[in-house]
């Protein structure tokens, strides 16, 4: 044995396959693009049309008191749409804040699905039974929970892949790298998607990174890293399933990073003619992701009436709903409060609970 | 400097306007801004935004990105990064944007910041203000409402602070920064946009770190509390009135260091005492403040001090946060079981 | 299960050996990963070390290292993925090498596992133990000897644990990993290598988390303690017997849940109170002891609860943490202020 | 404007100039060799044999109880000293706590580095004056100090350099990710240099990453990322002078990797037969820096006795010198311990310091 055979001296991988391409992949309007399954396309354009209408109705009901605060993916509907649905009914998905659509296009119910937003409790869906974990507000810590999952998923021999997702100002905290890390080295059924949508609240992306792309921080970790146009929703979605097959089929962990923009406000509070120009926003509308779609499906004859009115009725169906339920006061119970803390709570918490019923039954007397 | 002497240097200051807390603390950092060329503001969007509550408005267009810095999204970074400016010699001011999310720089915090000065025999010390954002009452969505005093108050080497009046937050945070060890610095949320006529303090009119202060004087009973707890107390006083108690008001300012003798001499006063703050009971800020008022007036004592707080549970969603508050009722409840008739 | 019933059922127990608190702790893992599949044991250097104090060893060699595995060097990274794994159905046994390496993972620890069963109103409960050697007596470099208790106790959803004895490091942690909720297991360093007969207890004879226990009666005052600081007072009331004092000693055993009525009930018994701990004592665990013993025993106490604790500096440095440590003789001095003479 | 002139769009970094040549770096025994600095050869050999024997003296020293704990760096003196030796004067070294052979190297009185090691206090030197910061334990905690640092001097408009040290262990901690990222996007005038010896502790390098190596992690920031025989002292020195220089002038960060081997137990309370095979370690021995010098120099006609003895001679100085000081109890008042927790210490603290002295009187009467 020499040091040439010791592991420290050269570690085994080989960089090169790990590398994004780094022009982003792109399908629609390009000729790849004529193999697309049109069942697929119709879907996906479903999905857009009503995720973009679901974005519009939910920063309406924050007007109206009805949300505390909605965090808009209006621009980014292609990622939040194709990461749903490359994945399958096993499969986990680990959403950020701003992923209702994505949540809501697995087949969450959407006024479950905004139950953190509204403000009447953290979580309103049971993660196990949906198999989407709740919504995570601090940056990048979902992203071990999704290695965390799929590592148990394949120690317990059962088919699950886990898709996480990220913003570019996530990859900036410490709990992304030891993420991807563990899920290198623990070659866990996980992919990660980060969605660069050029800022993180006010701060560009060249004050987040220096990096070539975000996809090229794959190769660090040893797994391989994909770019891809995140407006572009065949070419995420098929770099994603993809990815999710490949987690399958038992070669690890992906990095995919998605190009797109966030159009709105980071959201409803906020103020983005601070710290970014119109111009750019307008450069972006003239990339969006249903336009893109829209332009595909015409160019192969696939747009006609019914496929506009369909999708049309099923987004207005779904903000009709959305606003006739977000509309009524949610049934609330201060008791609650106690009952989660603990599986059993603790003496001091009886207690507490004690005090608040007293208050409430005074609250009620008076 | 005493109350007098301050009250007199006031009649020579600027006309007072009417001032938020968010104006204040933005005057302060401006103020130190251009008093010390090593001040240097950083944190996440502090810069063209102004901070998600617009405290740093305008820093960077006046001072430059340079002094005021938007970050890479990482706080433990943040945090590193301003020791390293603190060891060269720089006075960073560094923002958190909520107090869950300084949570990820609580290695930093503990390891280093506090340990520096101490570590090196005093030939380190790391003049850095953290500020924090914190406490709920904002109908913020989980982890935005935590209000995490307890976990700073307790590591040795760090000094923590909040403000309850527009006046203080300006004072408190100068003093914060011209300190020469490392400040918490806890922002109550709520109080941001709460009104006084103030004009910044002459350099003279800024009190140190660490005096309490009366906010109330009363004979019945005191009420001992600090940052967003503040108002309610005092919205508790007026209401006891009705109940024929005339109650006392302590404004801590600063539970490290933290002004014994101030409090005590309060509840001698009155013999009973009740201890607020919103934070979960149950191990926070006010079990060593009421363990240590029972050691200092036991004999004075009628009654167990007893405490106001958030409940034992994690902080609540929006719609329920009332509950949650410790507010006027709540307060004057437990003033009503300080066994008025004898125990 | 009374003191009486499980003496009894002790008499039919295996046949009792002399062994370490380290072996307990070993034999509690060992005995919980046979038990159920869905334990895993995660951490640095637990393989095929069997970790820095040997709590692991053999374990990978006997179970696999699939349930016992040496994971890269990232705390928050080992707390995060213990999250997702617990998620999934699996109960993660985590160790942090030494208390302060814990800080890293604060984030996960207080966003995430201690909230998680409330975030998703119980569909999600999170069955972690986190097992953290910590506080200090063993010659430990910086970093090495935290006593980091009062963080967790303070926050809402977590239990905290402390062994004291052999049979509680055996007991406790095998009730820690059967829990349905996280518990943050705080196993003393220097008692790791404390010694008593004993042989493992059956199932039946665990207790549950959450229940104090008089290691000592006593009439004159009452020493209230846990974890590293029991042997310490066990010595203290040994000693005091020179002084005619006759002190009861309570090992609360876990900090959350808090045992309010034993505590209580011994400290009526005797009306004097000296809460010991090595954490720094501003807002360390004894405050809140303190005050909740003064809160419900008000009319019982002689004098102030008093406190013993280690000073509100950073840990020291090997060769002085004798100074700081509390030991027999600065507990018998604040025995000793409990103001006999009548205050 | 369209998305494409958008900066999410594509980074502008190319990345190929990033990547490390995947072969570790060597000049020892190379034909390039040849251009060597007699000079510099000649002073790294005193360093690395003196770094050697005060490795053995301080390891001898834990077993006398004079020092609390030793990680020894035998086996990895090349990094060590050519760490210290790439700075210039004003330049500040991030010491992990396996590094005071770079600290000593740097200048640092011997005794002072080991302070923290001893136990008599945490640090026993002064940062400022030796441009050294204390030996940190928290792994990678250092780095972002280091950035900071680095940032600040450049913002100062000082010409100084920071070189961190971290070991491959430490490379998973989240607190390495954000430092790499400051120091890219502030083009940060800081170097850092992971030293790959293959174990954290007892994990090997495999259950630690996945990456073909460390330094591949460098175009994940946008820096660039070199690879280095560790043990080949004069290939460290130029690798981190090339740098350092680097960093001087205005270039940005570098990450270097050097792989190397501890060849001794974790410390001096390890056991390392738990965790690594003999042969493995007998392997490093045949590649161990000081004999890779010692070829060179004697193919060079450099290593004559005069040369070896005075090498030996200064080292057994340094060990017989560091003996006698360290078996002197140092002198320490426990008074101490309230000094420095604060610039003015708090009314509380003053309480606990007169309870400390009281105490001590006591003892001192008894
Ligand atoms: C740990 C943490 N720090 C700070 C925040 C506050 N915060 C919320 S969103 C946000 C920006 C996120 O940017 P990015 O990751 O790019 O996601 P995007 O908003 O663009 O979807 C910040 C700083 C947070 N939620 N968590
Ligand atoms: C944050 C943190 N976690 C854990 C430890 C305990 N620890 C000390 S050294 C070490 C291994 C370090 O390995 P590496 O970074 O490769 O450095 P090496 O010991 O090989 O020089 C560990 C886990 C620590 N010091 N800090
Ligand atoms: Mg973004
Ligand atoms: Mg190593």
């Amino acid at each position: 044995m020499t040091v040439l055979d010791t592991p420290a001296w050269r570690h085994r991988t080989d960089a090169a396959p790990l590398l994004p391409d780094p022009e982003p992949y792109r399908l629609l309007g390009t000729p790849d693009a004529a193999r697309l399954d049109p069942a697929l396309l119709r879907a996906l354009y479903g999905q857009l049309v009503r995720g973009r209408r679901f974005n519009q109705q939910a920063t309406a009901l924050t007007k109206q008191g009805r949300l505390a605060v909605y965090p808009s993916s209006t621009g980014q509907e292609a990622c939040e749409v194709a990461a749903a649905l490359s994945l399958q009914p096993q499969d986990w998905l680990f959403p950020s804040y701003r992923d209702t659509l994505a949540v809501i296009a697995r087949g969450v119910d959407p006024v479950a699905a905004l139950t953190l937003l509204r403000g009447d409790w953290h979580t309103g869906y049971d993660p196990r039974a949906e198999r989407v974990a709740p919504l995570s507000t601090p940056l990048a810590t979902q992203l071990p929970h999704a290695v965390g999952l799929a590592h148990a998923a394949r120690l317990s021999g059962d088919d699950v892949v886990a898709l996480a997702l990220v913003g570019d100002g996530g990859t900036s905290e410490g709990d992304f790298h030891e993420a991807l890390n563990f899920a290198a080295v623990w070659r866990a059924p996980v992919v990660f998607l980060v969605q660069n949508n050029g800022f993180a609240i006010s701060v560009p992306l060249a004050k987040q990174t220096a990096a070539p792309t975000f996809a090229h921080k794959a190769v660090g970790y040893g797994m391989p890293g994909r770019l891809v146009d995140g407006n572009d929703v065949a070419a995420v979605h098929e770099v994603l399933t993809e990815a999710v097959d490949r987690a399958r089929g038992g070669a690890g962990p992906t990095l995919v990073e998605a190009v797109t923009y966030r159009i709105d406000a980071h959201t409803n509070a906020d103020d983005a003619t601070r710290y970014r120009d119109d111009s750019e926003v307008a450069a972006w509308r003239e990339h969006d992701p249903i336009t893109l779609l829209e332009r595909e499906l015409t160019d192969r004859g696939l747009l006609d009436d019914a496929l506009r009115r369909s999708a049309a009725d099923e987004a207005e169906t779904t903000a009709a709903a959305l606003r006739a339920r977000m509309n009524a006061d949610p049934a609330l119970d201060p008791m609650e409060l106690f009952a989660h803390v603990y599986a059993e709570p603790t003496q001091q918490l009886r207690q507490q609970e004690a005090q608040l019923r007293a208050e409430l039954e005074a609250e009620q007397q008076s | 400097m005493t109350t007098a002497t301050r009250a007199a240097d006031r009649t020579q200051a600027p006309a007072r306007k009417p001032a938020t807390m968010a104006q204040a603390l933005n005057q302060a950092l401006r103020d130190s801004l251009s008093a010390d060329p090593a001040v240097h503001v950083l944190g996440e969007d502090v810069g063209a935004l102004g901070g998600v509550f617009r405290i740093t408005d305008g820093l960077a267009r006046e001072f430059g990105e340079e002094r005021c810095t938007d970050t890479p999204l990482a706080e433990a970074g943040i945090l590193g990064t301003a020791v390293g400016m603190a060891m060269y010699g720089l006075r960073p001011v560094v923002e958190m944007q909520f107090d869950a999310f300084a949570y990820p720089s609580f290695e930093q915090l503990v390891s280093h910041v506090a340990r520096m000065r101490n570590r090196t025999r005093g030939a380190l010390p790391l003049p850095i203000t953290i500020r924090i954002p914190y406490g709920g009452g904002i109908g913020g969505v989980e982890h935005h409402s935590d209000s995490s005093e307890a976990y700073y108050a307790h590591t040795p080497g760090l000094h923590v602070v909040t403000p309850a009046t527009v006046a203080d937050a300006y004072g408190l945070l100068r003093a914060a920064i011209a300190s020469n060890d490392p400040v918490v610095f806890l922002e109550p949320k709520r109080l941001y946009w709460s009104k006084a006529d103030w004009s910044p303090q002459a350099p003279s009119e800024v009190e140190p770190i660490g005096r309490a202060v009366i906010r109330r004087a009363g004979r019945t009973a005191t009420l001992v509390t600090y940052g967003p707890s503040l108002p309610v107390c005092l919205e508790a006083a007026e209401a006891a009135k009705e109940e024929g108690w005339d109650l006392g008001v302590v404004d801590l300012r600063s539970l490290v260091p933290f002004d014994e003798e101030t409090v005590a001499a309060a509840v001698r006063g009155t013999g009973r005492a009740v201890v607020v703050h919103e934070s979960a009971g149950f191990g926070g800020a006010g079990a060593e403040i009421a363990a240590r008022i029972t050691e200092r007036c036991f004999h004075y004592l009628e009654a167990p001090v007893l405490r106001v707080a958030g409940f034992d549970i994690p902080y609540p969603p929006p719609m329920l946060e009332r509950h949650h508050l410790p507010g006027v009722d709540r307060i004057l409840d437990a003033v009503g079981r300080l066994q008025w008739e004898e125990g």
